[in-house]
């Protein structure tokens, strides 16, 4: 992606960012609150058109007109704020865009048995016990639907799987459990974007780190390139940090 | 998750266990059948002598009922993807005007009045869909504007074609059409007559009809109803495009996230709530033989009313064209059946809106209780 | 249900009327007086928006029932003819009133019509407005969507002569409405001659209309039905003349003929106009006393 | 947060100023002012010499829009605080009926009537709000419950108390009577015959009124519009109250959890609309001097489009009271402005919803572009 | 507060929990997604009514009825998902339920310019120039919003101040200035209760620790008593999580 641009009328959300994913390794995407992170990956992910710039996915120019034309390409977005239906059950939302069909009659029906199997199956791979399939989403947890969210994405064999902060909600060992799902999706081949603001976890499973301050890319470093401390006054934009810090333990 | 590290999950010790049964009782649909249930007991108990219940009672009630059902399954696939839509009352009185000033004032075969309707009707749908869709404005207000903008042309087309508010004859030009009996016509007519022969049901004893059953055939309006649930169900059920309808309506954003085309989906879900509009318009002119601009007055509330009584959430996303459809036979038993037991007819809005947020409530407690929500 | 001399026959009287117009009212109390008098069971039945599609749904209903007879309004000939033929056909007596005319009445199989053909009385009031001099006038109507209201004003036009076009005004129900209507009306046509109104529900805010923009008296004001405010109005001479279809016949008689029908097998020869009759200042006082109740 | 540690802020670079001159702008107001202005520009062109900018036509457009200000400015308030009301409608027809039955058929005093008649009423308006308070349902269906049986109160019971559904003749038991004057009396009556008598005002030139002024007073009507204006508008800007009601309609939850007492909010709200139809019926009952239980029929839906096009968030939580205020007075001169300018009459239900629908999406459009949101 | 259960149907979200806060500490409350934390502070924060158990403050018995009760005691809280109306300016929600009033000709109303004064001022001392105290709040970002927020309930003298994870959206700045601001409230006497799956940031300012799990308090452990080892141990229920730790190095 080269020099994406992004206005919303007086808002400049992104003043030119380029970034790329690789296949197998996973990109850290890193910055401030309102730095343009989430704008930026639903550019990525056809939610918003760029106001200029390029996305190129192997190789290719892409224009995506929506969500559909990302997900179709193979880029699976797990956004920042769920995309669950609170009131359908789980296989209905694991298979929601993407339904599997049946042919009874010439007529395509929705092949309920089929989802309903790959969800369960799924969801026990990802080491969670459903009541059943057809279980509401709003009676799971916030980690559990964190969980179904991630689970779909690597079920419809996304070559690029972006996360905004998936972490930020989730207790310790929900957490462990995303990064170590992250790490296993990696491993797999799959291009994983990661979203934080917590450097630690990003450090954990990140092979790449980009920060973005003001809409602006502030650069990219190679794992082992860069030190926690680097990284985290590059979050917060330079020494300002330094003082409180002092005072507090430097534990942020 | 919490149990997301054991391959094994335990039963979560904090959740009492639910049971088969209660699962099998949280359906949106469990409203209605309770209040159907309700309905027709009562009715058995205090009205059974009062002719409900012979051929020509059930009749009379089946196609009010079915009348009711032909615009809740449109207004129900609408509600639950999210959307509702004031303007049903107003397009039924204005797809009767204009097949009526095409056929009779016009002079065009009924066939091409009624498809040109249809074409016309679905468009002003798509109209609505396409403002809601594109301004994000709440379809309450966009369809309360064309409830207005539709009647009035209802009113005013007639009186300035015709110098009249209604518009009669069209059953003589529906003779021998190929169209018009597909909505005005009846069915089995055969297979009453024959019940009538053998003394199964009651037959007229004077007057031109004398020997023939009192009921003489399964009117068309009936078979749209069944036709259009059994449409509606399996649309919202069984396929791709349900599951759309009920993410559009539960959450646009995220549904769009998931690449739903969820302006479509609701765009689509207007359209076919003016088709069904029209279905009952057509219905209503082919069996009357005339239109008026008095037409469908507050259907759109009885439309909802029914829906609502089914079970289906007014903000989206839950629902069941089952449901809605016991709610709009409720509702026609209701009305019917008090005009049958004689209450005093003033009394009838009473009733009804007592029976609405006795309905409302009970499906909402119904659904607390079972789900165990707040 | 034939001619037998039993008491306690049962007969429904179905409308067009939504259920808020008033003046349905002397009709309701018609059928009471009949249905005590006679010693029967009355029972009234209306379409609650006025729907004449719900309407014919609730002649079917009423047939089911199975009663004695059926007294009913013919709004609209293709509409209800259906429902009546097969009522009739399944040996309930019906008797058309109010609304339609002999003729169709005898087409649907009904025994007769007691009533005031809507049409003919407009064109009646035409007439006579025409020899008092009138050129031009305003129909106010409040229920637009009902057709025997705007037969009313065709009728008028077509009695004096001229257009219907714009005379007609779509008022709706609503009083301050419908009096502010008129007023602006009037203020924009101020050659306006006469003004007609079909009924009190227009009628009382127009006298109140006329009142305030000082052409009460002054300008040719004429009605249709009678209520408690028409009659002051054609006592204070602010209204010409109000016509009076009698509404009270057209519910009592019919309970009557139909019950002495029943049980002793009389019938009248002919179907009875109830109307038009003109209420002129003339002879008001028990007009006065009933007026809204029995006129 | 940006900013956060340093202590005098740069203007963030990434946002580019917004003038005085726009800020001044993002009110809900504007879409109302804009319109008004629009609406007084089109009829002074095409409708000048129509009557409608005489004295009389002047008072009979006010007259017009100051009945629906009085219901807009009760539908505003609980509409900003998040709920609406179909009852509306009904409530006028109850109310009036009221007063008649108690003053003409039982023969109470007529200040008893009123009285009594606004107890009942703001009663069950704190009915209609505790159930949608208490049960969480939405307000659409509740209301639209007692749309149907405030209705149906209103044909019975006159029907059986008095066997007719007009009951007149309240004017009569008025005289004398203190308070029927500051309902149905007129103001500045010595100040109009004074103008009239020094030539200022047209006077009549004939009939019964010959020599009169054309207007000979202000209707209380205006007086109690006013005022219900004034004090809506304070409640809702210059309270805490009104801070509270932004809350309660803006995040009933969140309001909830700051110490908002939001269910109490809510049924005063729905205490004051139903206290603003009753005024509404008095003014009515005192004016004409009869009760019709056809009275009010879809003035629910006039005053949510007032307030609508007043700039009000159907969702809640933004509006203006001077906004719905100025909605209705679109309402009531275009209302007015169409019969003076002599359009075809059964046209006008196409006019107002074109203009609805054109009002709201104008206010939509001003809101993003000035609030820069999308 | 002693003893505190709650149910909601079917679900026990608290199954007895003892805890206590002493002015000028801040205490920490940690655990897992649905340990019952949220719901144990609306308990206190009287948005529920306990099902069983006893509220003291002060040495006094309390029943909250309902939020205001609370307020009025000076239990000030931010919730997890805030108490903010996107739609009304920061001064209307800043003073929201506790309006300033002032007489006039003696009815009251609400005294906007003073309210504007305060809000001002307050969001300056926190570091936060408004554009004018009428922007509305939904223009501010995540971080400018939870600062609203905690200066509020400081701002209305509240003895005793709860936070429930509001950190967990926000930025590496942004967090230390709030990791800073529970320090200076501390300082000024006031208990705080901070609630937050990140165990750094409650090592940063916590005098003492409790963690929930499944409703129940697996004990309180005092400042420099724990390590944060053995307190993420602690909040993720035992072993479960090492081995995950070990394949991504321990850097959760
Ligand atoms: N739809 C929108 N309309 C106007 N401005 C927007 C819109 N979406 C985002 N912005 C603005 O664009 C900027 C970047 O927002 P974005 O959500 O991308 O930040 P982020 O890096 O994801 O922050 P966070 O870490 O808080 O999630 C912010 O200033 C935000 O206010
Ligand atoms: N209103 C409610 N109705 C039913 N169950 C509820 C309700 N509120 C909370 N719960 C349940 O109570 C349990 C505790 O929830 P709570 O929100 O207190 O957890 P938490 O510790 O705050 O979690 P998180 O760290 O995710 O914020 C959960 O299982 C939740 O599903
Ligand atoms: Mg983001
Ligand atoms: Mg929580």
């Amino acid at each position: 992606m080269r020099n994406i641009e992004k206005h919303f009328g007086s808002v400049i959300a992104l003043a030119g960012v380029s970034f790329d994913v690789r296949a197998g390794e996973c990109h850290c995407l890193l910055g401030d609150n309102g730095a343009g992170k989430s704008t930026f990956i639903k550019t990525m992910s056809g939610v918003h058109k760029p106001t200029a710039g390029e996305i190129y996915f192997e190789g290719k120019p892409m224009h995506f007109e929506d969500p559909r034309d990302a997900i179709a390409a193979g880029i699976a977005t797990v956004h920042q704020h769920l995309a669950m239906i609170p009131l359908m059950s789980v296989s209905r939302n694991f298979f929601m865009g993407n339904e599997p069909e049946r042919k009874v009659a010439g007529i395509r029906f929705f092949d309920k048995k089929h989802a309903d199997a790959v969800t369960v199956d799924e969801m026990r791979k990802m080491g969670i016990n459903l009541r059943g399939p057809d279980q509401a989403v709003g009676t799971l947890s916030g980690g559990e639907r964190q969980t179904v969210a991630i689970a779909r994405a690597v079920h419809f064999g996304a070559k690029i799987l972006i996360l905004d902060e998936p972490t930020s909600a989730l207790g310790v060992r929900q957490t462990s459990n995303v990064l170590a799902t992250i790490d296993r999706v990696r491993k797999q081949g799959v291009g994983v974007v990661f979203i934080s603001h917590n450097v630690r976890h990003a450090l954990a499973v990140g092979d790449r780190f980009t920060v973005l301050n003001r809409g602006k890319t502030l650069g990219t470093a190679k794992r082992g390139e860069i030190s926690p401390e680097e990284l985290q006054d590059l979050m917060a934009g330079g020494q300002e940090l330094a003082q409180l810090e002092g005072s507090l333990g430097g534990t942020v | 998750m919490s149990n997301a590290t054991q391959p094994t999950a335990e039963p979560d010790e904090r959740v009492k266990e639910i049971s088969a049964f209660r699962k099998a009782l949280i359906r949106p649909e469990l409203g209605g059948i309770v209040g159907t249930v309700a309905v027709f007991t009562f009715f058995l108990l205090f009205a059974a002598d009062s002719g409900m219940f012979t051929s020509q009672g059930v009749m009379n009630w089946s196609v009010v009922s079915a009348q009711f059902v032909i615009i809740a399954v449109g207004a129900c696939l609408l509600m639950i993807a999210g959307e509702f839509d004031l303007s049903v009352g107003s397009m039924i009185g204005f797809a009767g005007m204009m097949i009526a000033i095409f056929s009779v004032s016009y002079g065009w075969p009924v066939w091409a009045a009624i498809l040109t309707t249809f074409v016309l009707c679905v468009a002003i749908g798509a109209v609505n869909g396409l403002i809601v869709v594109r301004t994000g404005l709440p379809s309450f207000i966009v369809t309360l504007a064309f409830l207005f903008i539709l009647r009035g042309f209802t009113i005013f087309l007639p009186q300035t074609i015709e110098r009249k508010t209604i518009i009669g004859g069209v059953t003589d030009v529906a003779e021998g059409d190929w169209l018009a009996p597909v909505f005005g016509g009846k069915i089995f007519k055969g297979f009453f007559t024959w019940l009538g022969e053998n003394g199964l049901i009651e037959t007229f004893e004077r007057g031109t009809n004398t020997g023939k059953p009192v009921v003489d055939g399964i009117p068309m309006l009936i078979v749209w109803a069944i036709l259009l649930i059994v449409f509606g169900h399996v649309l919202l059920t069984k396929t791709k495009f349900g599951n759309w309808i009920f993410a559009s309506g539960g959450d646009a954003e995220a549904a769009r996230n998931s690449g739903v085309p969820v302006s479509k989906v609701k765009i689509l879900m207007f359209m076919f709530t003016a088709f069904c509009a029209t279905v009952f318009a057509v219905c209503q002119v082919m069996e009357f033989g005339s239109a008026g601009a008095d037409r469908g007055l507050l259907k759109e509330f009885e439309a909802i009313i029914a829906v609502v009584i089914g079970g289906a959430l007014l903000t989206g996303g839950y629902g069941s064209v089952i449901g809605a459809a016991l709610g709009a036979l409720i509702f026609g038993v209701v009305q019917q059946g008090l005009f049958f037991a004689g209450v005093e007819s003033s009394l009838f809005r009473v009733f009804l809106g007592v029976i609405l947020l006795g309905a409302v409530i009970l499906n909402t407690y119904i659904r607390r209780i079972i789900t165990g929500e707040r | 249900a034939s001619a037998a001399s039993a008491e306690g026959e049962r007969y429904v009287l179905v409308s067009h009327a939504p259920d808020s117009d008033s003046w349905w009212n002397t009709i309701k109390n018609g059928i009471a007086l009949a249905g005590e008098q006679m010693g029967v069971e009355v029972e009234y039945r209306n379409p609650p928006t006025g729907d004449l599609a719900d309407m014919a749904r609730i002649i079917d209903q009423a047939a089911a029932s199975g009663p004695d007879g059926i007294i009913t309004t013919l709004a609209d000939f293709d509409v209800l003819k259906g429902p009546i033929s097969n009522a009739v056909a399944s040996g309930i007596d019906v008797i058309i009133m109010n609304t339609g005319t002999g003729e169709q009445a005898r087409e649907v199989g009904a025994l007769m019509y007691v009533g005031q053909p809507e049409y003919d009385a407009g064109y009646a009031a035409g007439q006579r407005a025409k020899d008092d001099g009138i050129g031009s006038f305003l129909c106010v109507n409040h229920a637009i969507q009902q057709p025997t209201l705007v037969e009313r004003c065709q009728g008028f036009a077509d009695g004096l002569g001229i257009e219907l076009g714009e005379s007609m005004l779509d008022s709706g129900v609503d009083p301050a409405e419908i009096k502010n209507r008129v007023m602006a009306y009037l203020t924009a046509n101020p050659d306006t001659e006469a003004v007609l109104t079909l009924g009190p529900v227009s009628a009382d805010p127009t006298l109140l209309a006329l009142e305030e923009n000082g052409m009460a008296g002054a300008i040719y004001f004429g009605t249709f039905d009678l209520g408690e405010e028409i009659v002051k109005g054609i006592k204070s001479g602010t209204i010409k003349w109000g016509i009076d279809q009698q509404p009270f016949l057209q519910a009592y008689l019919p309970v009557v003929i139909m019950t002495n029908y029943h049980r002793y097998g009389v019938l009248p020869g002919n179907n009875i106009n109830s109307g038009p009759g003109f209420v002129t200042a003339d002879g008001l006082e028990k007009i006065e006393e009933f007026a809204g109740e029995y006129r």
